[in-house]
């Protein structure tokens, strides 16, 4: 029902779009209706590139919170030059390889850095937003993926080695796959459903991270012959505040993927996230209650996450209780794949690869079993992008993060890891004037 | 003059005060500090796993008084304690010599500088 | 003056979208020019609850901020929780409770869940909003009152009975006094005047504060022999974090409750809210400086929130002179109101009920003394409003946090409140990093 | 191209405008749209003051948490009172000394207070916005200047002092160079070019901050005989914090000073403003690892903030690559401009000279340098604006503030400082549970 | 008994307190202190100045012991030292008498309280 | 051997450390404490109630010397604190005699070890 609506709103938009802006003076009547919906449209668009780009603010205070005090400069500097230098990497050639127009299916690219075409500022461009928006909101987007991996990694890793990978991962791989879908690849004639990216943006940083932390390998102390020994991370306000931001940034991050202001769609996907989103954080505090006996702060943040994440896929096909579905058990599947992850040795100080990778994986394949395009078929559809997208991003992430491990070495040693980065990368302190305790027991 | 040192429960620090006050020591110094006793270690959990804390919070306290005293101080730290549940780990007091004490203020040396 | 031109706009819209969105193909002209002014009004209620959205980071911040360290996790997690389950129970009942359509005027229910009707999405349904719009806003809304007894009863409340608490009282209590006003009830008919919620909102979450903190007694120490001793907040900058995001979300909490986009009303409102704001601080520095002799941080903060509270019930109806006497007013208040609670021992950490009750009450009955609708009647219209909803909502809170302290208990053990509710309820530390002094002395 | 578009824009808004809401009933077709345009671009202003609104809090955590925890206290307030009063002052007088209307193009006062004319809350007075929107965004935009003096002053000003010398910079200084450009007085005449403010807000606040801190001296043991010692500042996190906060506000900033929500305007600035923030933070980083062997973290945070400041006054006129390069500069010169201060011994705690005065300057010439305006008679007319205000403004700044020097005296007594401004300003600490270390080594 | 007073290096707190486990010494106290010594100071970098840290992050242990387990400790401290490379900065150990000692749980006193 | 315990106010730990150098002490350990002795407890306001702090922040200086420097410690000290104004709560310094003192990373003991 929406959807028709939503398309017939498109459409009329674009019919306008096309008779309007160009042909200003001679219609006046018609254009200026136009405009102002195209004007509309971009404002939402634009204010959704400003909400995902708070989501590195909300990213950076998770992943410091969640570490400890003697790691917060190394992690808040790669925080700081991921969407640095993802901006800039996008705008070099991110942008072309993901959108490269007409292409093969599989890998097309438009060409280095960016200028609008002749209509680029019009709605003849899109009827949803002008060139420089669609660029500002792919990119912000982009950053993120990379910023999963950097939490996955922390407290060990040699700033150097990651922000190389960095580069190459939001330059290369992130574009490939996502021209796959959204570049209108060969995904997207499949019928592969992603809304918003739980396979294209969180999965793909997911399976970053996974590959990270397999080659990279668990901080020094994480796991014991007793079994795993929790690191806590130092401020709890701090990983608070992030989720609080990334929950607003994702009003933007889903909310403007429908890619127009469209009152009934973008509504809808604000409700259906938030209402993930909740679900999620309550079913996470409730699993971990129940399963470990009090309410864990940490991992009730963890299943908001989890359920934004989540829902990501199909936040517009979703109604109210789908979405309250597929959030509380995206909350419980985080908890139990935090504890899985613990078992599989696999060290990820912020849950990112269980939030990202597991719930993204979850999201994706809920479009096939909730919401409006739920059956058997779209549900094979969904697999089979979940693993095409996975296997590339996997490999893709193994070849060049191992061969940065041949060349550069991608962990810092065991003195400085044991004295904390920020000495050993910055010779500087997160907190000069603060006496911290004694933290190797 | 003795340097009486006692390791003592964070929480008992407000009625030991009150107790020396009574016995009219009205100096002391007070540190945090970590210790490993007797005591049970705690529970934290942190993202599902549950680990223990064998290094606990604990208060040092650092009395310096002239002989007479020392017994008044014992006995107050040790009243306060008896109040409260006997569980291990509350703690220790240790006696030391002191040889000389200054008042930085005054230059005053001896049992007169002490208080 | 605005309010002729609001009403002017506001009918334009809405004879605009009767005849608009529905019959799109046919007379496409006007049309479009409608669906573009909705998407305008839907966008900016959009943006206006993921502002409201952030007053609750602002409140876990103002709150964290002003209490003890060891009682962090406690007041995160609480903080959390509430936005989670508040929007879930809003959808579940709160919003069919509070919005009942055709009622007598004083209880009406809707029926469980949220479904739009056939119109829920397009302008007929309302001319500045679709249906999921309208629910995401007043969801947002209505878990604020619950996050403003947090902040009253923290450092000593059992968190499963807050809890319980917070799920009846956003659920059921707010609802129904909102239905009375909001809903198009016996007030909103008796010509009450409560714009964006003075007492609707703050009173209600104040009287609520009040009877809990009663109930609940004084945090250990708070209240001597020889007076009142202060507990200091842990925290100034996250209590200054606070205070700044709840000033940006209320732009979204006053500018929104326009319910449209119109141009002069909404930039008049958040005029106002600022002046008001400002106002309050200042108000508070500087009574406190007089008073106390010195500029206490704590109370300049109070005093911007106790602004935008006052200024809450009449920011459409007041002057820029009308703005800042009632914010000067306001931060008076607040700073003999929290001396007078501490005389009164009764112990609020962070202010809440001078804050939000009140404030909110001098707020409600300030729309009866300043601004357009000034007037001996009103103020009897606005006393009674005031009077109704507080004995409803204080007799609602005392039924139900007695029955609650009957049946669960509501403190927690005095072993405990010493050791911090960090350990005690979630066996985990907001900052196992940091030395923390000694804070009993 | 651009440009000639975004006139164009501008003119059918007007014609739209003059034609539209007033009659409103006679022509409905024509009206509807313009109101929904109107309402659009208004929208943006207001959403773009509320970004400005939080670079208040954006400047308040760069600025506590570049100095020592002893002096937090002191710089919340500073910061809380300076939006309060900003706001208030600009209220009162500043805004009618800024856009006096008519005037002999060097000083202007239209009188006290602010009211909307008759046509104030339609597109009749402004095609972008109505009145109180305007007020507001420029009411927020005045603030910023007191803020960058507030930054490099701390630690060391006597309170009253600061906030008196504040209201003297925000009410009347920076309204009266403020109507030389924006207020439509000689400069603009002359062509001179700002596009947001890299020397009306920036360079201004910058010249405040360089003449405080020449009259203010450094603080105690901030330069010894063997050269200059750093104090560092004691929260990495805030720090963070606040310059993402501030690239978050610049978006409003830059794109809300184009004035209405054209599309494709409002994108280009948006790209270029992040584009350069990004070039910024990259440079400067390169820059400090290069220079000083570690990638510096409050290095890379100032880089941000100068290219921001360095795109402002082209932020229009700019290409992508225009905006890389300027940022890359921007980013190259404030380390350099960092260390120039330090062998000056001028002490700049956040480093707010080379980031607002040295980058604002920078920032203005560029626009003769770079893009669409570039050449040597438009550089010309930039220098001689940037020297113009710098004169004016730093004359101001140093009577005003020696004159508050001579009779009330300007710094805090030896003991305070050495103690912390926190217990002798405001007998309040802002960490009370906190073990901090000693500082004085 | 004696009070065994160690500064040592933050990181060898661990391997000390097994070494002491193994040697039967379960107790001990220990807290944050900053220490002037031999050891080079550090550069830290801030804003482009680089500069020195004189004081130095070590740990301060405190341990009471009956006289014969007095060579155990030292040697057991020092044996961690050992395996580590002999830069200056490793610390110090003062031995100090101590003359009475109790226990405030149960007020024993001398050579049983102290363990 | 002994070991010189100072208490003293915290913005004195610069001008000691100058005037223990002069006297070639280079080493000493310092940790943070918080002291209740003659001076006058500090007043602090919070949301409009003062309070007093009764518990003072302090430094706690650590000086193991040998014998004969033991006056030049406590004269360096003295002098310090001569030149400021003479109100209460100055500090303490305490001396204790060391039975033995051993470097860590040498194992060397006794009066070489100390320096
Ligand atoms: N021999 C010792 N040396 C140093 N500190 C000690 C010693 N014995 C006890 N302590 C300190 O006292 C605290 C309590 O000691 P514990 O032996 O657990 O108490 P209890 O004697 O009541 O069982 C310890 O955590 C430790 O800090
Ligand atoms: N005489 C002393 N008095 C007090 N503390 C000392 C003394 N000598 C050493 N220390 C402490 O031990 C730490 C290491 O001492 P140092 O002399 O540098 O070690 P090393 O003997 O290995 O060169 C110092 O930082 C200081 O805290
Ligand atoms: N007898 C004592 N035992 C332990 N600490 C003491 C003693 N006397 C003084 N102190 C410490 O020294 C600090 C200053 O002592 P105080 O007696 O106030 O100084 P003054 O002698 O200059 O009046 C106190 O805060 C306390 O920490």
């Amino acid at each position: 029902m929406i959807g028709s609506k939503y398309i017939l709103f498109c459409s009329i938009l674009f019919v306008l779009a096309i008779t309007g802006w160009t042909n200003t003076v001679l219609a006046q009547d018609e254009i200026s209706a136009a405009t102002a919906v195209f004007a509309v449209n971009n404002l939402w668009l634009m204010i959704a590139a400003a909400l995902v780009f708070i989501m590195h603010l909300g990213f950076a205070m998770l992943e410091t919170g969640l570490t400890r005090a003697k790691n917060s400069v190394n992690i808040l500097f790669k925080n700081v030059m991921i969407i640095c230098i993802g901006v800039l990497t996008y705008a070099a050639f991110g942008f072309n390889l993901m959108y490269p127009g007409d292409f093969n299916g599989f890998f097309g690219f438009a060409g280095f850095g960016i200028t609008p075409g002749e209509d680029g500022l019009t709605s003849a461009y899109n009827p949803g937003y002008t060139y420089w928006t669609d660029f500002l909101f792919q990119a912000m987007f982009a950053a993120t993926a990379a910023t999963i991996v950097s939490g996955a990694v922390a407290e060990r890793i040699k700033l150097g080695s990651f922000l190389l990978f960095a580069i190459i991962f939001v330059g290369i791989s992130y574009p490939i796959t996502g021209s796959w879908q959204w570049g209108g690849g060969w995904l997207s004639e499949m019928r592969f459903y992603d809304f918003a990216g739980s396979t294209l943006v969180h999965a793909v940083g997911g399976w970053g991270a996974l590959i990270c932390v397999m080659l990279l390998g668990p901080r020094i102390g994480r796991f014991t012959k007793s079994g795993a020994r929790p690191i806590p991370g130092h401020s709890m306000p701090l990983a608070t505040v992030g989720v609080f931001l990334l929950w607003l940034g994702w009003f933007g991050f889903n909310g403007g993927s429908v890619l127009s202001a469209d009152p009934g769609a973008v509504s809808l996907v604000l409700v259906t996230t938030s209402i993930a989103a909740a679900a999620g954080g309550v079913g996470a505090a409730l699993v971990a209650s129940l399963r470990l006996g009090k309410p864990d702060l940490s991992m009730a943040l963890n299943g908001i996450l989890a359920g934004l994440v989540g829902i990501t896929a199909g936040a517009d096909q979703m109604t109210v209780l789908d979405a309250s579905s597929i959030g509380l058990i995206s909350g419980a599947i985080v908890v139990f794949s935090v504890l899985m992850f613990d078992k599989l040795k696999l060290d990820d100080p912020v849950g990112a690869i269980s939030v990202h990778l597991v719930c993204g994986i979850w999201g994706t394949l809920a479009v096939g079993l909730f919401g409006a395009k739920a059956g058997l078929e779209q549900l094979s559809y969904q697999a089979a992008g979940a693993i095409a997208i996975g296997i590339f991003t996997a490999l893709f992430a193994l070849i060049a993060f191992g061969l940065i491990k041949l060349i550069f070495g991608v962990r810092v040693s065991m003195e400085e890891e044991t004295e904390g980065l920020d000495i050993g990368e910055h010779a500087m302190e997160a907190y000069p004037a603060f006496q911290t305790l004694i933290s190797e027991q | 003059m003795k340097l009486i040192i006692a390791i003592i429960e964070p929480q008992e620090l407000a009625p030991i005060r009150e107790a020396l006050m009574e016995h009219k020591i009205y100096k002391f110094t007070v540190g945090n500090v970590l210790g490993q006793g007797l005591d049970l270690s705690k529970h934290e959990v942190y993202r599902g796993v549950s680990y223990d804390i064998k290094l606990l919070k604990k208060l040092r306290l650092e009395i310096a008084v002239n002989e007479e005293y020392v017994s008044h101080v014992v006995d107050a730290i040790c009243d306060v304690a008896r109040d409260a549940p006997k569980e291990a780990g509350r703690g220790k007091i240790f006696i030391l010599p002191i040889e000389e004490c200054v008042r930085i203020r005054t230059g005053e040396t001896g049992a007169v500088a002490i208080g």
